[in-house]
C-alpha cells in the first residue's frame, strides 16, 4: 500500500534549498520580452491619435492641439497593441512593471512644441 | 511598531475577474513567491483577515460579496486591488455587467497595475498596504483611548 | 489542416421536439444551444455531433415566441435554455431544471435583447 | 423538525478559486440536495465585439480566462480566419500549438495542486505548482507574459521564437520531466489521495456523453473525445492520441489530466522537432463577412467559438461555448449523495472554470 | 506541594512562548518541506500579538465566554498536569475544555462553525477512549494515576505500555489539528469548512484560542514524555521525533474523511488497549 | 420502625384517597401535602439512622405474608384477565407459571422463623431519600403537568384519579423493596412495581401505549420469574427458611447464594432495562412525562440496580459476576451509542438512562469494594440529573409543542430558567466537576484493579466518549441563537417551578457536597461489608470542587465581554444574510440556513446496535444461566 509517497519528496525539500526567490531582496525576474510597462518616445509622436484609437482599454488619451500624450496606468493592460500600430514607432514596452499606487496614475507627456513650426519660422528669417 | 504589519492575514475574492489575477495571487502563496515569509497567511476567511486582495471588475452578483466580505472584516483592514480589472474595470470597462474598478464598491487602499498583476507586483502592493494597514491601527487606538 | 465538417439545417421551432429526440436516438451529443441577436428576430443554433460532423439545427424566432425546452430529452440542456432566457429575455418552456431568470443575474436585464425597433428622426449627438 | 443542515457554500470560499455558489443541503455530512448558482464573474464581455475592432478583440478574447487564455484568443483566430479565408503560415500554426500545449501543462499543474490542496495535501499543491512556475518561465520568456500570453493575433503569431530557444525549451522540459513524473506518481499512486477519489463522483460513459461532459471529465469515463484528433493548427501532423481512463470517478480524471502533462511535453517535443521556417503571419486585409464554428480543445476540453459578420469592423455575434459550461450538469449529477467533503474534491475534478464559463 | 505550585506556575507563564516556538519551528519546517522558505519562526506569537490588536468583533457576546472558559480549563488541565496531579482527572478536565470550545462554536450559530462543532465533537470522540486507556495504562504500570508518581517510576514507562504510546501518538495528530486530521479547523488555507470551529471568531476571541492551542502543544508533548520521564532527555529526544513525524505526517497525506478517522483512532484505540492492557493483566 | 412501615403504608392510603378524590384543587393540595409529608418523613428517616448502621426490625410476619399472598393472587387474577382480553396468552402463561412457582416455594418454606422482616442501612436510606424526594418532586410537578397533559390531549379520558394513586401506590412498593429483609416480601413489592409500570406506562391506553405496555409487563414478569425460582431454590436447600432473610443470604457468602443471586441478578437486568431487555424502557416513553422521570430516576428501573448491588458482594470475583459485568458494561457503550442517533429528547434520555444503569451494572457485577462505592454515587448522580432532565424536558415540550432535540434550538434565549436548569442536569450527565464523571472516574478505578476489568474499561473509554458525543450536541442546539423563535408560553405552573427548582439545587449541592454524601453514607455501608472502603483522594476532591466552583463562577466574565463589542453578521460564504437568517440561495428563493445535529445513524443506529447489543448480551446471559444450572445440578 503506497502510503507516504510524498516522504522522498518533502525530505528532499528540506535537505535541500527552498526554492523561494527572495523578492524583494533579490530583484524580480523578467525577460527581454517581458510587458512590464509602456514608455512613449514623445519627441518622435506625431499625435495621429492611432494608439488612443486602438488601445482595447482606453487607456491613451492624446490630444494634438495641447501635444500631449496621456496614459492611465491603472487603465493599461500592457497589451501592446498601440506600440504595434503606432506608426512612427515611438511606443515601447519595457520589461519592468509598473510600481503599485494608492490612487489614480494617470501620466501625462507634454511633446515638444511642433518642428513644423520651427522650420517656417527658420524659413522666414532667412 | 505594531504587531499587525508581521502577521497580515489575507482573504481573496475574484470579483468577476477573468482568472489571470487571481492565479497570479494564489502563486504569490506557493513556494517561489512564499508570501509567508511576511506572516502573510491565506485564511479564506474574512473574520480572520486584516488584507483583502480583490481582482477583477466587479460585476452585479460580486458587488454584494464584495461589499459583505469587507463588512465582515474586523478593523483595521485595508483592501488592495489586484490587476487592472480591479483598478478600473480594464478591458471590460465598457462590459454591461461590470462595475468598473472595486473602488465603486468599497474604500480601496492599494492599486496594483498588471494584466495579469505579476506575483512581485503583488508582493509590492501588499506590502505598501502593510504601511497603511499600521497608519488606520494607530489611530484606532488614538480612537480607542478617548 | 484537416478540419471538421459543419451543417447547418434550418428548421422550424415546432420541429424542434421531434428533431432532438431524433438525433437522441441516433446517439448524438448535445453540443450546444446558442443564440444570436440580429435586430428584429433570432437565430438559434442546436449543435449535435457523433463524432467531429457537426450538425446544427437552426431555428428563428422573435420577441415573444416561446421554445420549448429539449432538456426532456436532453437534460443537460437546461443550462443553454436559461442563459438563452436570461440574456436574451426569450422564454423558454418546460425546462427541467428553471432558475426563474437567475442563472446569470445582470445589471441590464437580458442585455442581448434586440432593442425595440424605432425609426431614427434625427441622429444628433452620441448615442452615450 | 429534520436534522438537515442548509449550507451557503459560496461564493466567496477558500476552496473555491472563483466565485461559485452551492445550495448545500446536508444531513449529517451527506449532500442531499446541491443547487448551483453562477453568474458572479460573468462581465458581458461577448457584446463587447460591438464596440471594438475584430483584430483587438482578439485580446479581450484572451481575456475570458486566465488560465486557457492563449487557446482562447487562438480559437478566436481560427474563427475569424476561416471565415476570411487566411492561410496561417505553418510556423505560426507550429508555434501556437506550442504555446497551447504549454497552457494545457501549467492548467493541469495548477489544477492538480487545487485538487490536492482542496483535499488538505498542501505539500503536493505547492509541489505542482512550483512546478508549474518552471512552466511559466519559458512562457513569459518567449510571450512576455505570464499567464496573459497576448502573443496570437488574427493571421498569425506576434512574436516568433527563435531556433535556439526552441531548443532551450525541450532541454528545460527534458530536465523537469522527471519532476512531472514523481509528481503525478505521488498523485495517483498515494493511498490517501486514492481514498479521497476512487469510487467519487462516478459518471458513466453514457451519462457523459448524454449529459454533454467535455474535456478530461468525458475522457475519465471513457468518452474518446478530444478536438486535437481533428487535428487543427498543428496537431495533425504532430501523432496526436487522445488519453481516456474507464472509471469515470475522480481519480481516473485526474489521471487523464497528469497524463496529459506528460503527453503535452512529448507533444512539445515533436513539434520543435518538426519545426518549419517562414513567416510567423499573414497580413489581413477587409473585413470577415460569414460565420464560423471553431472548436478546440483546451485544458478543460472542448470549446467552441462562433463568430458570425457580416463585412463590417465590428462582426455581429461572438458566443463562447466553454468547456466548463457545459460540465455544469454533469456537475450537478455528481454532487448527489456524497459527503460535504468531498464536494470541493467532485467539484475541481471537473476543473471548473468559471471565468469562462460566465464571460 | 510548592514544587507543584512552581512546576503549575512555571507552565502557565512558560508554556505559550515555548508553543509558540514549537508552532514556529513547525512552520518553518513544514515550509522548508514545501520548498518554501517560511515565516520567522516567532510568527505565531506575532499572530497572537496582532489579534489581540484587533477591534473586538464577535457574532455574539457569549461565544466570549465559552472561550475564555475554554482558555481557562485548558490552562487549568496543563497546570494540574504539570504539577502532577491525578491523570484521569487531567482528560476530564480537557474535556470539559474542549466542550466549552465547541459550545462556543455552537453559540455562533452560523452554518461553518456548527459543523466544526459537530465535527470537533467528532474529534473528540474519537480521542477520548484513547486517552482513558493510557491513563488506565499508567495506572497498571507504575499503580498510581497521580502524574507524579508516574513521572517518578523508575522505569521508562513505554517499555510497558509499547502500543498505548503508539496509540497516543496517532491521536496526537488529531488534537494537533494536522493533516489527515484536521477536520474541525484547519492552519491550511484550503478546507471545505473554510475555518471551520473557527469561523466566527474574530480578533481576540481568536486569540484566546490561539493561545489555548500553544498550552495544548505543550500538555500533549508533556504527554508524550511522560512515557519516558525515566529518562529526561531521550523523552526529549522521543517529544523532537514524534514532533517532527507529526509535521512529516501533515505533509504527505489528504484530509480523510470523518468516518476514516473515527474508525482508524478507535480502532487504534481498541487494539493498542485491548493487547497492551491485556497483556498487562496476565502478566 | 414505625418510620419504614409509615413511608410504605402512609402513600398506600395515601393512594387510596386518590382514588375517590375528584379532579381539582382539593387533589391537587392533598397531592403537593402528601407529597410534603414523605419528603419531611424521609428526612426525618436519614436523621435518625444517618450513623445507625444497620437496624433490623422484627415484625410478626405470619399475617402480612398471607396478606401478600393474597394479593398476589388478586394481581395476578387481574393482570390474567387483561391479558386474556387483549390475547396476551404468553403474558397470561408467564402470569400463571410465576404464581405456580411462587405458591410452591411457599408450601416448601416454613417461614416461621423469618425475623427481621424489615431494616435499614445506609444504602436503603440513600434509595429512601432517592424515592422520598425525587419520587415525591414528580408527583408534585404531575400535578402542574397533567393538567396540561389533557388540557392538550382532549378527547382521551381523564383518568388522573387512578394516575395520582398509581403514582403513590409506586413509591409505597419502592420503599417496601428497599426497606424489605424478607425476599418473598420484597419479591411482593417487587411484582407491585411491574404493575404499576405497567398501567402507567399504558396510561392512554391507545394502541402504541398498550402495546409497549404488554411488552414491560411481558419482560419484567420474565425477570419476576427468575425471582421466583430463587425461592424454589431455598424452599429446596433450606426449608428451614432462614435464607428467606437477604442478610442470612448474603452472609452466607458465594458459595451458598450464587444460584440465587444469579437469579436474582437476572431480575434486576429486565428491571433494570439492560440489553436484551432495554426494549422495554424505550417503548415506556408513550407514558406521560412524569412516569418517565419517576420510571427512569428513582423508582422500577432503581429496584433493578437496587438488587444487583445489593447481590454484588456475592459477585465479587465470580462467574456470574464477571457476566453480569459484561452486560452491564455492553449496555453502556451500545445504548451510549444508540443515543447519538436519537433526535427524540426522550429517547436520548432513556438511552442514557439504560446506559448509566450499565454502568452501574457493571460495578456491582465486579462487586469490589471500589466498585460498589461508584455503583452508588452513581445510582445517586443519576436519579437527580434524570429527574431533573426528564421533568425539564416534560415543561419544554408543552411549551414549545415538540419534544424534538432540533426544535430546541436556541431555547435558552426562550425559555431560559428552565433551559439553564435542563444545561445543569445535562451537564451533571457528564461533564468533569459534576457528578456523574465522578463516578465514572471511581468506576474505572474499580475495573482497574479487578480481574480481567480491563475489558471493562475499554467498554467505559469508549462508552465514555459517546456520551460526551450526545450531550455536547445536545447542548449546542440549547445554546445556539433562534433567529426565528416560535413564541412561548411563558407561564410555567408553579408545580412544575417547584419540583424543577429543588432539583436543580439538589443537583449542584449534591455536586458539591458529595464527598459529605459519599463519607456519611456510602462508606460506611460499604466499610460495613468489605471492611474497607474506597474514596478519592482529598487533593482531587479539593480540585474536583475547585472545578465546580470555576464553572459556576465563569458565567461573571460575560459581564466583561458584554461591552463595547462589534457585533458582525455571520459568515455566509458572502452572501448577506437577513436577520433571521435567510440567505438568497439558487433559483433567487430566500433560503433559511437550518443547523441540524449529527445523527450519524448509518453508525450508530438504534436497529443495527440494538441487535448487536442484544446478541452479546444474550450470550453473556446464556453463560449465566448455564452456571447458574451447573450450580443447581452440582
Ligand atoms: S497614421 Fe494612420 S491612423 Fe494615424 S492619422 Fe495617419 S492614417 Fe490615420
Ligand atoms: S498597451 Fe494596450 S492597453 Fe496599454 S496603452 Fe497600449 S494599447 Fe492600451
Ligand atoms: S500612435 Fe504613435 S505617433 Fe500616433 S499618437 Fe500614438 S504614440 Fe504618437
Ligand atoms: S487585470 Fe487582466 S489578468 Fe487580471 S483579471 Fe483583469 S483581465 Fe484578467
Ligand atoms: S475553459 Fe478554462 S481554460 Fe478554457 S478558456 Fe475557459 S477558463 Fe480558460
Ligand atoms: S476553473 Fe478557471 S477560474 Fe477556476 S481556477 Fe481554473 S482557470 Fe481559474
Ligand atoms: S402539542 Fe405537544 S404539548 Fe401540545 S398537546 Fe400535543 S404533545 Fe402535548
Ligand atoms: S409528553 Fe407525550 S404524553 Fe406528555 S403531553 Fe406531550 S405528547 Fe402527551
Amino acid at each position: 500500500m503506497p502510503l507516504f509517497t510524498m516522504v522522498k519528496r518533502a525530505l528532499a525539500n528540506v535537505t535541500g534549498k527552498p526554492a523561494t526567490l527572495m523578492y524583494p531582496a533579490t530583484p524580480a525576474k523578467q525577460y527581454d520580452v517581458s510587458r512590464g510597462h509602456i514608455v512613449i518616445a514623445i519627441e518622435d509622436c506625431i499625435f495621429c491619435g492611432n494608439c488612443q484609437r486602438h488601445c482595447v482599454s482606453q487607456a491613451i488619451v492624446v490630444d494634438r492641439e495641447a501635444r500631449t500624450w496621456e496614459i492611465d496606468r491603472l487603465r493599461c493592460i500592457i497589451c501592446g497593441v498601440c506600440a504595434e500600430v503606432c506608426p512612427k514607432d515611438c511606443i515601447f514596452i519595457e520589461p519592468d512593471y509598473h510600481p503599485s499606487s494608492v490612487g489614480p496614475v494617470v501620466e501625462l507627456v507634454q511633446g515638444p512644441p511642433a518642428p513644423p513650426k520651427v522650420e517656417k519660422k527658420a524659413k522666414t528669417e532667412e | 511598531m505594531s504587531y499587525i504589519t508581521k502577521s497580515p492575514w489575507i482573504i481573496h475574492y475574484d470579483g468577476s475577474s477573468c482568472n489571470g489575477c487571481d492565479i497570479e495571487v494564489l502563486a504569490c502563496l506557493t513556494p517561489l513567491y512564499d508570501l509567508e515569509r511576511f506572516g502573510i497567511v491565506n485564511t479564506g476567511n474574512p473574520k480572520h483577515a486584516d488584507v483583502f486582495l480583490v481582482t477583477g471588475g466587479i460585476n452585479e452578483q460580486s458587488r454584494e460579496v464584495v461589499k459583505n466580505t469587507y463588512d465582515q472584516m474586523p478593523d483595521p483592514k485595508v483592501v488592495v486591488a489586484i490587476g487592472i480589472c480591479a483598478t478600473t474595470g480594464g478591458v471590460f470597462r465598457e462590459c454591461y455587467n461590470i462595475m468598473g474598478g472595486v473602488d465603486k464598491v468599497i474604500p480601496v487602499d492599494v492599486y496594483v497595475p498588471g494584466c495579469a498583476a505579476r506575483p512581485e507586483s503583488i508582493i509590492d502592493g501588499v506590502v505598501r498596504a502593510l504601511g497603511i494597514l499600521e497608519e488606520k491601527r494607530t489611530k484606532m487606538t488614538e480612537k480607542g483611548g478617548k | 489542416m484537416n478540419e471538421q465538417k459543419h451543417t447547418v439545417i434550418e428548421i422550424a421551432v415546432t420541429d424542434l421536439l421531434k428533431k432532438a429526440e431524433e438525433y437522441h436516438t441516433k446517439g448524438h451529443r448535445l453540443v450546444q444551444i446558442g443564440c444570436t441577436p440580429l435586430g428584429d428576430r433570432y437565430e438559434i443554433n442546436y449543435t449535435f455531433t457523433t463524432a467531429w460532423d457537426f450538425e446544427s439545427l437552426r431555428i428563428t424566432v422573435h420577441d415573444g415566441d416561446e421554445i420549448p425546452s429539449i432538456s426532456g430529452t436532453y437534460w443537460g440542456a437546461f443550462i443553454y435554455e436559461n442563459e438563452i432566457h436570461d440574456l436574451f429575455g426569450l422564454s423558454v418552456t418546460d425546462m427541467n431544471i428553471d432558475f426563474q431568470g437567475h442563472l446569470i443575474e445582470t445589471r441590464v436585464p437580458t442585455p442581448f435583447k434586440n432593442p425595440p425597433k424605432v425609426t431614427i428622426v434625427s441622429k444628433g449627438g452620441d448615442a452615450q | 423538525m429534520s436534522n438537515q443542515i442548509v449550507v451557503p457554500f459560496g461564493p466567496q470560499h477558500p476552496v473555491l478559486p472563483e466565485p461559485i455558489h452551492l445550495d448545500l443541503v446536508l444531513e449529517d455530512e451527506r449532500v442531499v440536495e446541491a443547487v448551483p448558482t453562477i453568474g458572479y464573474v460573468h462581465r458581458g464581455l461577448e457584446k463587447l465585439v460591438e464596440k471594438r475592432d475584430f483584430k483587438d478583440y482578439v485580446l479581450i478574447a484572451e481575456r475570458i480566462c486566465g488560465i486557457c487564455s492563449f487557446t482562447h484568443s487562438v480559437t478566436y483566430c481560427n474563427a475569424i480566419e476561416h471565415i476570411m479565408g487566411i492561410e496561417v503560415p505553418p510556423r505560426a500554426q507550429f508555434i501556437r500549438t506550442i504555446w497551447m500545449e504549454y497552457s494545457r501543462m501549467h492548467s493541469h499543474l495548477l489544477w492538480l495542486g487545487l485538487t490536492a490542496d482542496a483535499m488538505g495535501f498542501e505539500n503536493l499543491f505547492m509541489n505542482a505548482w512550483r512546478l508549474r512556475e518552471e512552466i511559466l518561465d519559458d512562457m513569459e520568456a518567449t510571450t512576455g507574459g505570464r499567464v496573459i500570453q497576448g502573443s496570437s493575433k488574427v493571421g498569425g503569431i506576434r512574436l516568433d521564437i527563435p531556433d535556439e530557444k526552441l531548443g532551450e525549451m525541450v532541454d528545460h522540459l527534458k530536465s523537469i520531466r522527471p519532476l512531472l513524473e514523481e509528481s503525478n506518481r505521488i498523485f495517483t499512486h498515494d493511498q490517501t489521495v486514492r481514498h479521497r477519489m476512487r469510487g467519487l463522483g462516478v459518471l458513466s460513459k453514457e451519462e457523459a456523453w448524454d449529459l454533454g461532459a467535455v474535456g478530461p471529465t468525458a475522457r475519465g469515463s471513457g468518452c474518446d473525445m478530444d478536438v486535437r484528433s481533428t487535428g487543427y493548427s498543428a496537431y495533425g501532423e504532430l501523432g496526436f492520441k487522445p488519453i481516456t481512463f474507464p472509471h469515470g470517478d475522480c481519480l481516473d480524471r485526474c489521471l487523464v489530466r497528469s497524463e496529459e502533462v506528460l503527453a503535452a511535453v512529448d507533444l512539445v517535443e515533436r513539434a520543435v522537432a518538426k519545426m518549419p521556417d517562414g513567416p510567423i503571419e499573414e497580413k489581413v486585409k477587409g473585413n470577415p463577412d460569414g460565420e464560423y464554428f471553431a472548436f478546440s480543445e483546451q485544458p478543460r476540453g472542448e470549446c467552441m467559438h462562433y463568430v458570425k459578420a457580416n463585412g463590417k469592423k465590428n462582426i455581429v455575434r461572438h458566443r463562447v461555448r466553454t468547456p466548463t459550461f457545459t460540465n455544469i450538469p454533469p456537475l450537478v449529477k455528481m454532487l448527489a449523495g456524497i459527503e460535504l467533503a468531498d464536494v470541493p474534491v467532485v467539484v475541481l475534478t471537473i476543473d471548473p472554470c468559471i471565468g469562462c464559463a460566465e464571460r | 506541594m510548592i514544587t507543584e505550585i512552581i512546576f503549575a506556575i512555571g507552565f502557565i507563564i512558560l508554556a505559550p512562548f515555548i508553543g509558540a516556538l514549537i508552532g514556529g519551528i513547525d512552520r518553518k519546517v513544514t515550509a522548508r518541506m514545501q520548498g518554501r522558505v517560511g515565516p520567522p519562526v516567532l510568527q505565531p506569537l506575532y499572530d497572537v500579538f496582532k489579534l489581540f490588536e484587533k477591534e473586538k468583533a464577535v457574532v455574539r457576546n457569549e461565544v466570549n465566554f465559552y472561550i475564555f472558559s475554554y482558555l481557562i480549563f485548558v490552562v487549568f488541565t496543563g497546570a494540574l498536569f504539570f504539577s502532577g496531579s491525578d491523570i484521569l482527572l487531567v482528560i476530564f478536565a480537557l474535556t470539559l475544555a474542549h466542550a466549552f470550545l465547541i459550545l462556543g462554536a455552537y453559540a455562533a450559530t452560523s452554518p461553518y462553525s456548527h459543523i466544526g462543532a459537530e465535527r470537533e465533537l467528532l474529534q473528540l470522540m474519537a480521542v477520548e477512549p484513547m486517552l482513558i486507556l493510557a491513563a488506565a495504562g499508567f495506572y497498571m504500570a507504575t499503580g498510581s494515576f497521580s502524574v507524579r508518581d508516574i513521572a517518578l517510576w523508575p522505569e521508562p514507562i513505554v517499555m510497558t505500555l509499547p502500543l498505548l504510546f503508539v496509540g497516543i501518538v496517532y491521536v496526537l495528530t488529531i488534537k494537533l489539528r494536522k493533516s489527515p486530521f484536521d477536520l474541525a479547523t484547519t492552519h491550511h488555507a484550503h478546507q471545505e469548512l473554510v475555518k471551520g470551529l473557527t469561523t466566527e471568531f474574530a480578533g481576540p476571541t481568536l486569540g484566546m484560542v490561539e493561545i489555548a492551542h500553544l498550552y495544548e502543544t505543550v500538555f500533549f508533548l508533556g504527554l508524550v514524555w511522560l512515557f519516558f520521564a525515566s529518562m529526561p532527555w531521550v523523552g526529549l529526544l522521543a517529544v523532537i521525533i514524534v514532533y517532527f513525524l507529526e509535521i512529516l505526517v501533515d505533509n504527505t497525506t489528504t484530509r480523510v474523511r470523518w468516518q476514516v478517522m473515527l474508525r482508524s483512532a478507535w480502532l487504534v484505540a481498541l487494539v493498542a488497549g485491548a493487547i497492551n492492557l491485556g497483556v498487562l493483566t496476565l502478566m | 420502625m414505625e418510620l419504614l412501615v409509615f413511608l410504605i403504608l402512609f402513600p398506600a392510603l395515601a393512594a387510596l384517597l386518590f382514588c375517590i378524590l375528584p379532579n381539582g384543587r382539593l387533589r391537587d393540595t392533598i397531592v403537593v401535602l402528601v407529597s410534603a409529608v414523605i419528603i419531611a418523613v424521609t428526612l426525618y428517616l436519614f436523621v435518625l439512622f444517618a450513623g445507625a448502621g444497620t437496624v433490623y426490625f422484627d415484625i410478626e410476619s405470619g399475617m402480612i405474608s398471607q396478606i401478600m399472598t393474597g394479593l398476589e393472587v388478586i394481581i395476578s387474577a387481574g393482570l390474567l384477565y387483561l391479558a386474556a382480553k387483549y390475547r396476551q396468552y404468553l403474558i397470561a402463561g408467564l402470569v400463571v407459571i410465576q404464581l405456580g412457582v411462587v405458591l410452591y416455594a411457599e408450601s416448601l418454606i416454613n417461614e416461621t422463623a423469618a425475623l427481621n422482616n424489615l431494616f435499614i442501612d445506609p444504602f436503603s436510606i440513600i434509595m429512601a431519600m432517592i424515592i422520598g424526594i425525587i419520587g415525591s418532586l414528580i408527583c408534585v410537578y404531575s400535578v402542574g403537568y397533567m393538567r396540561d397533559y389533557h388540557a392538550h390531549h382532549e378527547g382521551m379520558p381523564d383518568k388522573r384519579r387512578w394516575f395520582f394513586a398509581l403514582l403513590f401506590v409506586f413509591l409505597a412498593a419502592m420503599f417496601g423493596v428497599v426497606f424489605s429483609n424478607n425476599l418473598f416480601w420484597l419479591f411482593f413489592f417487587w411484582e407491585v412495581t411491574t404493575l404499576c409500570s405497567f398501567l402507567l406506562i399504558g396510561y392512554s391506553w391507545d394502541e402504541e401505549a398498550r402495546k409497549n405496555a404488554f411488552w414491560a409487563l411481558l419482560l419484567n414478569l420474565l425477570g419476576g420469574l427468575a425471582f421466583a425460582f430463587t425461592f424454589v431454590w431455598i424452599g429446596l436447600t433450606d426449608p428451614s427458611g432462614g435464607l428467606v432473610m437477604m442478610d442470612t443470604l448474603l452472609a452466607a457468602g458465594p458459595a451458598v447464594a450464587m444460584i440465587p443471586a444469579a437469579l436474582i441478578g437476572f431480575a434486576g437486568l429486565t428491571k433494570a432495562a439492560q440489553m436484551p431487555f432495554s426494549s422495554w424502557l424505550v417503548g415506556a416513553m408513550v407514558a406521560p412525562t412524569p412516569v418517565s422521570a419517576l420510571l427512569h430516576s428513582s423508582t422500577m428501573v432503581k429496584a433493578g440496580v437496587y438488587m444487583i448491588v445489593r447481590f454484588a458482594p456475592i459477585y465479587n470475583v465470580t462467574m456470574v459476576g464477571y457476566m453480569i459485568s459484561l452486560v452491564g458494561g455492553v449496555t453502556f457503550l451500545l445504548a451510549s451509542g444508540i443515543a447519538i442517533s436519537q433526535s427524540n429528547a426522550k429517547k436520548v434520555l432513556a438511552y442514557s438512562t439504560i446506559a448509566n444503569l450499565g454502568l452501574v451494572v457493571a460495578c456491582a457485577g465486579i462487586g469490589s469494594y471500589a466498585a460498589v462505592w461508584a455503583a452508588i454515587l452513581l445510582i445517586v448522580f443519576h436519579a437527580i440529573a434524570k429527574s431533573l432532565l426528564f421533568l425539564s424536558v416534560g415543561t419544554v415540550e408543552h411549551k414549545i409543542g415538540s419534544r424534538n432535540i432540533e426544535d430546541m434550538t436556541g431555547l435558552l434565549g426562550r425559555l431560559p430558567a428552565v433551559t439553564v436548569m435542563m444545561i445543569i442536569g445535562i451537564a451533571g450527565m457528564f461533564l468533569a466537576p459534576f457528578g456523574m464523571l465522578i463516578s465514572k472516574w471511581a468506576a474505572l478505578v474499580a475495573f482497574l484493579d479487578a480481574q480481567y476489568g480491563f475489558i471493562l474499561v475499554l467498554l467505559l473509554a469508549f462508552g465514555s466518549a459517546v456520551t460526551v458525543f450526545f450531550w455536547t450536541k445536545w447542548l449546542g442546539k440549547l445554546i445556539e441563537v433562534a433567529w426565528n423563535p416560535k413564541p412561548v408560553e411563558a407561564k410555567i405552573s408553579n408545580h412544575e417551578y417547584s419540583a424543577l427548582v429543588p432539583l436543580t439545587v439538589l443537583m449542584v449541592a449534591v455536586c458539591i457536597g458529595f464527598p459529605l454524601l459519599s463519607s456519611y453514607l456510602v462508606v460506611p455501608y460499604v466499610f460495613g461489608i468489605y471492611g474497607m472502603a474506597a474514596t478519592l483522594g482529598q487533593a482531587n476532591m479539593t480540585i474536583m470542587v475547585m472545578m465546580v466552583f470555576m464553572v459556576l463562577i465563569m458565567p461573571l466574565s460575560l459581564l466583561y465581554f458584554r461591552k463595547d463589542r462589534k457585533i458582525l453578521p455571520h459568515y455566509m460564504g458572502g452572501l448577506s444574510s437577513t436577520p433571521d437568517m435567510h440567505f438568497k440561495g439558487s433559483i433567487g428563493v430566500q433560503r433559511p440556513v437550518a443547523l441540524g445535529n449529527y445523527y450519524l445513524a448509518d453508525y450508530f443506529g438504534e436497529k443495527r446496535l440494538s441487535n448487536i447489543g442484544n446478541g452479546f448480551c444474550i450470550a453473556f446471559i446464556a453463560m449465566l444461566m448455564i452456571t447458574v444450572i451447573l450450580g443447581v445440578i452440582a
